[in-house]
Formats: structure tokens, sequence, C-alpha cells
């Protein structure tokens, strides 16, 4: 996945050019909007800023990072924390920043900070709702470097076009499992791939069986 | 150089927006009216609320906030005044997750009031009662379907249910005839508790937001949802079943006009992109 | 209140000072509004619920204050607990979803295969699905599957723009209604 | 004492809380025994009123950095100041005008904010513009299919597309509901498990970066 190598490209071009990079995981997070699906990819997008703060602890890139929910505010501390920690810089303070809960209020709020800072990196990963054009779009025109994603289809393909490096939907979650390079990722990822296929097979084997006028397997598993 | 400055006044994004907003400007000052063909959907829809007996009381969602005035209260005027045109009597309310929906429903009553239906005619508390926020989720609504004075005493204005002319008499769901949804996604659970157990007795329509389409569409087909309104183009086509010509109208004017600039400038985009990309033999970026 | 909607739109041009106004003004009022409303429901939610007898709610609260803490370098490390119970919950709510999937999307594939547009559903589903298949090998026959998913996954965005174009256009539409009518241009 | 406290310092007792509070959860859910369903309602109650405190950690924290800018004259501190200005007004205008129903409040909240939000809100209309004109570009083979599929289905929504050509309206609805539908839920059956799957790392401690 090419986003993962990016993240290294990213934090060399800030330090060269000596600016910030803007990094947002949304407006959602984890308990209490929809929190069923957007919990997973706001922590696999916190991991990210986490990572992200790794690699740029040793050049001093400072990282600015947004969000539209307070309660992403102390996960993500914690997590840059221990990041930098790891990477031997406990100096390093974390810059998250709580702009608004409404969502518009946020938006304007992350652009603003976009467009005055004329950041050289702009990450958006995460749940990302309607956020991610203008943000995308406020990246573009500072000529920043775009990594992004978004879990949430209806909001993915601006990433497609605007993102330098983009990421569609469960690759959000698998990236940030495979970026601290943990051993056990690879047995927990091949066990969901192996879940994958069992799904396919009994859609496969359901539609068979509808087909032959055999629904007994819809049945129980409507169940 | 005047050539190339011409073409980078043109590639400056900046040089759309104007002719963005007169486009979007021109129906409202000189409407054109392209007709609207309406989807089986939607024409259900239409369909349903003639189905109905004249009089029947309908109970309303008005789960949407001011942002999506344009597209839910279009929607909502146009089913609304169709009903009331059939002399429904209208119990309006929303779930705690939006609140700013109470004021949605005055916010309709209070546009279509002058216009469509006769203000003579149409009272508060004999034909339509706002109950406001009616907190509690899944289980007020099923509460709601069968007990209707124990879930909710006052209306939104502090007034006893049972002083109300039109609610004096509502005992529960089998008093409805139909279900209107104009939310803007996470309904009131008025579709799980009401209409799949009462599936005899009362119909649904939904009016959703353009992109919530597809997940309704499979409702539909499967009879789930008996009528279903999407979007500003969804309100258009009402207003066309209904030949009651609105606001919605004539932003599908607004619609077509921007859809054939859209379209014009992914082809422009995408010319210039391929002339830059052949004649430099690499791809430019924007 | 033309001239605030007039101020958001400055941006377009370039950000600058009208921006900026309208920006910390927004941004001021829903910060203002959420401390209040967070102070009336920290009351009327909690402390008024304990001095009426409910002792057990002041386990989160305190719990709740500790987060407080982390404004201090000192005494931060004591949020970490509330940290834990933060992402605990939203683990376990997370897991919720599982039947929902079942029930929205995997039975719903199942449908009689004789009828074109089905098979091409099921197609579309199962080459998508190859395409989230991590383990699949650079050249192998999986990898020949997703690049078809992925093809579908493009053809499902590009529908999606559309559908988003449509919604947030209405949206301009009735801005500019708006400022036509405060304008008088149209009644 | 500073035995106890260096062990409460560490990292380990948080995650071990994490993994019995998220076991729980996950056992409460699916099987739901009248003991489990009653502490896991009065267990969501408490996760609310810790959020009253996270909104209200957010609040503090943005306003102390505001006030930091300002403190230190940094670039751009005016902005700041009209900010806690703002926040003042506001919740001096809440207090002293009450907050049910339609007093002062709302109205003042009202007449700021419907244009602030509409006006922020129809931005996105010009940025999809421009996004087509700047971003949308046919590079590959996919993108030529994402871009084929978006004009289709502008022009089945834009009733234009029917006066040019029936067929236009007819491909766009077969776009939204067959190959789309398709794609879109292989997506979120696959988010879906890909979530459950980094939860569970997490509640096993697995996950170490999370804290």
């Amino acid at each position: 996945m090419g986003a993962i190598s990016a993240l290294p490209e990213l934090v060399g071009r800030a330090a060269e050019m000596g600016r910030p990079i803007h990094f947002t995981s949304g407006r959602v997070g984890m308990t209490s909007f929809s929190a069923g699906t957007s919990a997973a990819p706001t922590i696999a997008a916190l991991l990210v800023l986490g990572e992200l703060s790794k690699i740029g602890a040793e050049p001093g890139v400072s990282i600015i990072a947004t969000t539209g929910e307070a309660e992403v505010l102390p996960v993500a501390e914690e997590i840059v924390i221990s990041a930098v920690t790891a990477a031997g810089h406990p100096e390093m303070k974390p810059d998250v920043r709580f702009l608004s809960n409404q969502l518009r209020s946020y938006i304007s709020g992350c652009m603003g900070i976009i467009s005055r800072e004329k950041v050289a990196g702009n990450v958006v990963i995460g749940m990302i709702g309607m956020e991610s054009l203008y943000l995308l779009d406020a990246g573009l025109d500072v000529g920043a470097m775009q990594i992004g994603g978004s879990a949430s289809d209806s909001n993915a393909p601006w990433f497609v076009c605007a993102a330098d490096y983009f990421l569609i939907g469960e690759e959000i979650i698998a990236t940030a499992a495979y970026l601290g390079g943990d051993p056990t990722v690879v047995g927990s990822v091949a066990g969901e791939d192996v879940v994958k296929i069992i799904i396919m097979a009994i859609m496969m084997v359901g539609s068979i069986l509808v087909t032959a006028g055999m629904p007994w397997l819809t049945e129980l598993l409507k169940n | 150089m005047k050539e190339y400055s011409l073409r980078k006044l043109l590639s400056d994004k900046r040089f759309l927006y104007p002719w963005l907003v007169v486009l979007v400007a021109i129906p409202y000052i000189r409407p054109i009216g392209l007709p609207v063909v309406a989807y089986p959907w939607t024409k259900a829809a239409y369909d349903t609320v003639e189905s109905i007996p004249e009089g029947s009381n309908v109970i309303v969602d008005t789960g949407f906030s001011p942002g999506s005035w344009a597209e839910q209260g279009a929607q909502g005027m146009a089913l609304i005044s169709h009903t009331l045109r059939r002399n429904c009597k209208l119990v309006f309310l929303v779930d705690a997750q939006e609140p700013p929906g109470v004021m949605m429903a005055e916010r309709i009553m209070k546009e279509l009031g002058p216009t469509v239906v006769d203000p003579r005619g149409k009272k508060y508390g004999v034909d339509w009662v706002n109950l406001g926020i009616v907190a509690g989720g899944v289980a007020a609504a099923a509460q709601l379907a069968q007990d209707f004075h124990a879930t909710v005493k006052y209306d939104t204005y502090g007034t006893s249910l049972k002083e109300l002319p039109l609610t004096k008499n509502i005992r529960g769901v089998a008093d409805f005839a139909l279900i209107l949804l104009i939310t803007t996604g996470r309904a009131f659970p008025l579709l799980e508790q009401w209409r799949i157990p009462y599936a005899k007795t009362i119909k649904i329509i939904v009016a959703t937001m353009g992109m919530g389409l597809t997940t309704y569409i499979a409702n539909w087909n499967a009879g789930i949802v008996n009528g279903l309104l999407s979007g500003i183009r969804g309100a258009a086509e009402y207003e066309a079943l209904t030949k009651n010509y609105g606001e919605a109208t004539k932003g599908m004017d607004a619609v077509n006009l921007s859809h054939i600039f859209a379209v014009v400038l992914l082809f422009a985009g995408n010319a210039s992109f391929w002339i830059a990309r052949t004649r430099k033999g690499k791809p430019k970026e924007a | 209140m033309l001239a605030l909607t007039l101020m958001t739109w400055s941006y377009l041009y370039r950000e600058n000072f009208f921006y900026r106004l309208a920006e910390k003004t927004f941004i001021g009022i829903t910060v203002g509004q959420l401390l209040c409303l967070q102070l009336q429901a920290l009351w009327s939610q909690d402390i008024a619920l304990v001095t009426r007898g409910e002792w057990l709610l002041i386990l989160p609260t305190v719990i709740g204050a500790t987060y407080l803490l982390r404004l201090s370098q000192k005494y931060r490390w004591i949020s970490r607990y509330a940290v834990a119970l933060l992402v605990a919950s939203s683990v376990g709510l997370a897991v919720r979803v599982l039947p929902w999937i079942v029930e929205q999307h995997i039975v719903a594939v199942m449908a009689k295969l004789t009828v074109l547009d089905n098979a091409i559903i099921l197609t579309a589903v199962v080459t998508s699905i190859f395409y989230f298949y991590f383990m699949r090998k650079p050249g192998g026959i999986a990898e020949q599957i997703s690049k078809i998913g992925r093809g579908f996954i493009m053809v499902n965005l590009g529908a999606i723009a559309a559908g988003v174009f449509l919604v947030r256009l209405a949206t301009l539409t009735e801005r500019v209604q708006f400022i036509l009518r405060t304008l008088g241009i149209i009644p | 004492m500073s035995v106890l406290m260096s062990v409460l310092k560490k990292k380990e007792l948080p995650f071990v809380i994490l993994t019995i509070v998220g076991l729980f959860f996950i056992l409460a859910y699916y099987f739901p025994l009248p003991l489990l369903a009653s502490v896991e309602k009065e267990l969501r109650g408490w996760v609310i009123i810790m959020g009253i405190f996270l909104n209200l950690l957010g609040v503090v924290s943005l306003t102390i950095k505001e006030y930091g800018i300002i403190r230190k004259r940094l670039a751009g501190w005016e902005s700041s100041a009209w900010f806690l200005v703002v926040l003042i007004i506001t919740v001096v205008v809440f207090f002293y005008a009450g907050s049910s129903g339609k007093d002062p409040f709302y109205t003042y909240f009202d007449t700021l904010f419907t244009p602030l939000d509409t006006g922020m809100y129809s931005l996105l209309t010009f940025m999809v513009i421009a996004a087509f004109f700047r971003v949308f570009r046919v590079r590959s083979w996919e993108s030529f299919l994402l871009v084929a599929s978006l004009v289709f289905v502008m022009l089945m929504n834009a009733p234009v597309g029917e006066a040019m050509w029936s067929g236009f309206p007819a491909i766009g609805q077969w776009i939204t509901t067959v190959p789309a539908m398709g794609a879109s839920r292989a997506s979120e059956i696959c988010i879906a498990l890909g979530g459950i799957i980094l939860m569970m790392r997490i509640i096993l401690g697995l996950e170490k970066r999370i804290m």
C-alpha cells in the first residue's frame, strides 16, 4: 500500500520546507455518533497519527492534529506521547486541537489552519464525513502533499481524485495495523481473510440455493 | 504572451465560481421548466397518498436541520400540501437526535399556509398538531403505537393532548393511515416499530436525502416502504405529479443548468489535461 | 445575515480577514453553546441526581473529572485510566455491527441468479471483497480478480460523487435564492 | 506509597482495565442476561456523564491555546482575541437570558449561526465544481470508469439528461442499483470485519500503541 511508504516522504518534504503537517481524523468520534462503524476507522486514523509523529520526531516537524470531537483529544494525545517517547524524543509536545463539535464550524477552523499555516502535508484519514472535500480543496490551494481516505463510501470519491495517495475503505484499518510492523498483525489479517472467504462462499452458496428454489439458508441467516 | 495569460485565467478555479452562481440564479429570475419525469417509486408515493381514505390521520417525522431545508423542506412541502388537500390531519413529531426538526414542522406549515392550502380551513389543534421531541427512541415508538396518550402528554407548546380536538380520540397506531418520514437518515424508529408490525393498516412514505436513495430502493422493492422521494429531484417529481409547482421545480432548473456546466467542465478539464500530456509527453498536475 | 454568508464565501477568493472573522465567530458561538449546554447537562444529569441520592453517579463524575487533569503535565497519568475506559466502551460498541452486517448485506445479496442483474451484483460484491483480500500475492489469481473489484469500486465512487453534487447543489440554490430575495431581485 | 504510585503510573494497569471493560461490553451484548444488561445500562450512563467532562476538556484546552496565542502576541492574535470575545458574549447571553423556548439566546444564536452554517455548507458546491475541473482526470482505466459513471449518474439526476437521450436515466439507474450497490455492500462488509479485528486486537492488548 503506497500510503505507508508515503509518510516518510511527507515528513521529509515538510522538514525541507520548514512547514507543519496538518492531520485530522474527522468530525466523528468513537462512542457518540453512529459509534458502531466510526470507532475503528477513527482509532486506526489515530494510529497513523502516532506513526507520523514517530517519523516526524527526529527532524522535529511540527504536526497539527485537529479534531471535531472532544473525546478524540485525550486518546490522540496519549498515542502521540507514546509514539514520540518510543522514537526517543519525549520532549516533543503533542499539538492536538479541538476546534468545535459543530461540523461546519470545525471545518471552517480546519480550513483556516491549513491555509494560514501553509501546511506542507495534509493527512485526512478516518471516518471522514462531508469535511473531506473542504479539507482537500484547502490542501490543494496551498500545494500540500495529501494523503487520505475515508471509511465512509459517500465521501471517498474526492480522495481518489484529489489526494496524492489514497486509501479506500478497509485499507485504512489494515494500513494502521501494518504500520507498527508488529508480527502479530500478519496473523490477524490472515484470519480476517479466511473470514472473508467464508462470507463469499456463504453468499455464493446462498444465491445458488435461492436460484434452485431452496431459500432455507437465507431464512436461517435472517434470524 | 497574451494567449498564455488568458489560458491561465481560464484555468484558475476562481474563474468558475461566478458562473455557477449566475447559472443557479437564472431560473429564479426566469424559470425554464423542463419536464421532470417521475421515477416509479415517486409515482408509488403519489399513489399511496391517493389511496388512503380522505380525512385520515397522518403521522409525520420531520427530523432534519435547517441546513437541509433546501432538500427535505421542499419534499415535506410537496408531500404535506398533497395530504392537506386530501383533508388529512397531521401529527408532527421528531426524534431527540434532531432537535431542530421541531422548528422545521412549524416552518413547513407556515410557508404552506398562505400559498397552497386554503388558510381559512386549517387550524392548529384541529387539522395539525406538533408533538415536538419524543425522546426514548425505539422503546418510545413502540409504546406510542400501543398507547398514544401514555407516551406523550403535551404538545410542543405545553397544551394537553387530551384537550386538543385532533389528538383527543387518538389511541394508537390503529388511528393512523400513513407515516411520512421526512428525515436526513437516522429516522425516528417509526419504520421498525410502526410500519413493520402493523403493515396491514398503515402505509409509509420515506423522503430521504439524495444520497440515501440506494438503501431505500431495496426496501421499496421488498415492499417495506410504499413510496420514496429522494432529494430535490424527488420533490420536483412530486410537484409535477400533483401539478402544484413550487420551489423544487425552480430548483430543478438550476440543477439542469449546473449539471450541464459540470459535464462541460469535466470534459474541458480532461481535454486540457490530455492536450498538455500529449504535447509534453508527461502528465501535468493541476 | 447576508454579510455573514458573503464573509464565508470570501474564502473562495482566498483566506482573508473577513473569512477569519467569520470563522472565529462561528467557532466562538458553537463552542460557547457547547460549554453552556454541557454545564447545564452536568448539573441536570449528574450533580442534581447525586444530591437527590443517586450516590453511584459520584464514580463517573470523579473519573470524568480526571480528564481535566490532562491539562497539568504532572498529573496527566491519572487521566490514562479514564482514557482506557473511553477506548473500552468504544470498542465494546463497535463489535455490535456484526448482526446488522449479516442482515443488511450478506442476506440481501442472495437472490435469484437467473436475473442477470442479481448475478452482476453478486459478482460485484465478490470481486470487491477480493480487493480487500490483503493476503493476495502479486501476480496471483486473487490479484487479477481484485482488479475487477477495483473497477466496480470506482463505478460506485463515481455514482456517489454525482449524488453528492446534487445534494450540495440544493443548498447552494437555497442560498442564492436567499441572496436574490435580500437584494430584492425576486419576491 | 511511592511504590503504589509508581505501579499506578505504569501503563499496564490501564490496559488491564481496558480489557476487562471491553470484554464486558461484548459479553453483555451477545449474552443479554438481566444482570449483565442492567450493569451495562448503568455503564452506558456513565459513559455519557464522562462525555460531558470530555467536552468541557475540549473547550477548556481550546480556550487555553487561544489565550496562549494572545498572551505571547503570536501572529494572528487579534483573531484569537475575537474568538474569546464571542465565546464570552455567548456564555453571558446564555446564562443571563436563560436557555429554554423562544428566548433571546435562540434569537442571538440563530441570527449568527444560520447564515454562517448554510454559507459554509454551500461553499462545498463551489468546491465540487472546482474539483470536477481540476482533479477528475482520466489517468487510467480505473479513473475512466469513475468519471464515466459520474457523468451517467449526473445525467440521470438532471432532467436535461432525459431530454437529450432517454438512455441516460436508464443507464444511470442501472449503475446505481446494480454495480454500485454491489461494491458498496462489499465495502461495508469489509470495514465492519476490519473494525472488529482491530477492536479485538485492542481488547486483547496486542495493540500497544494505543496508549
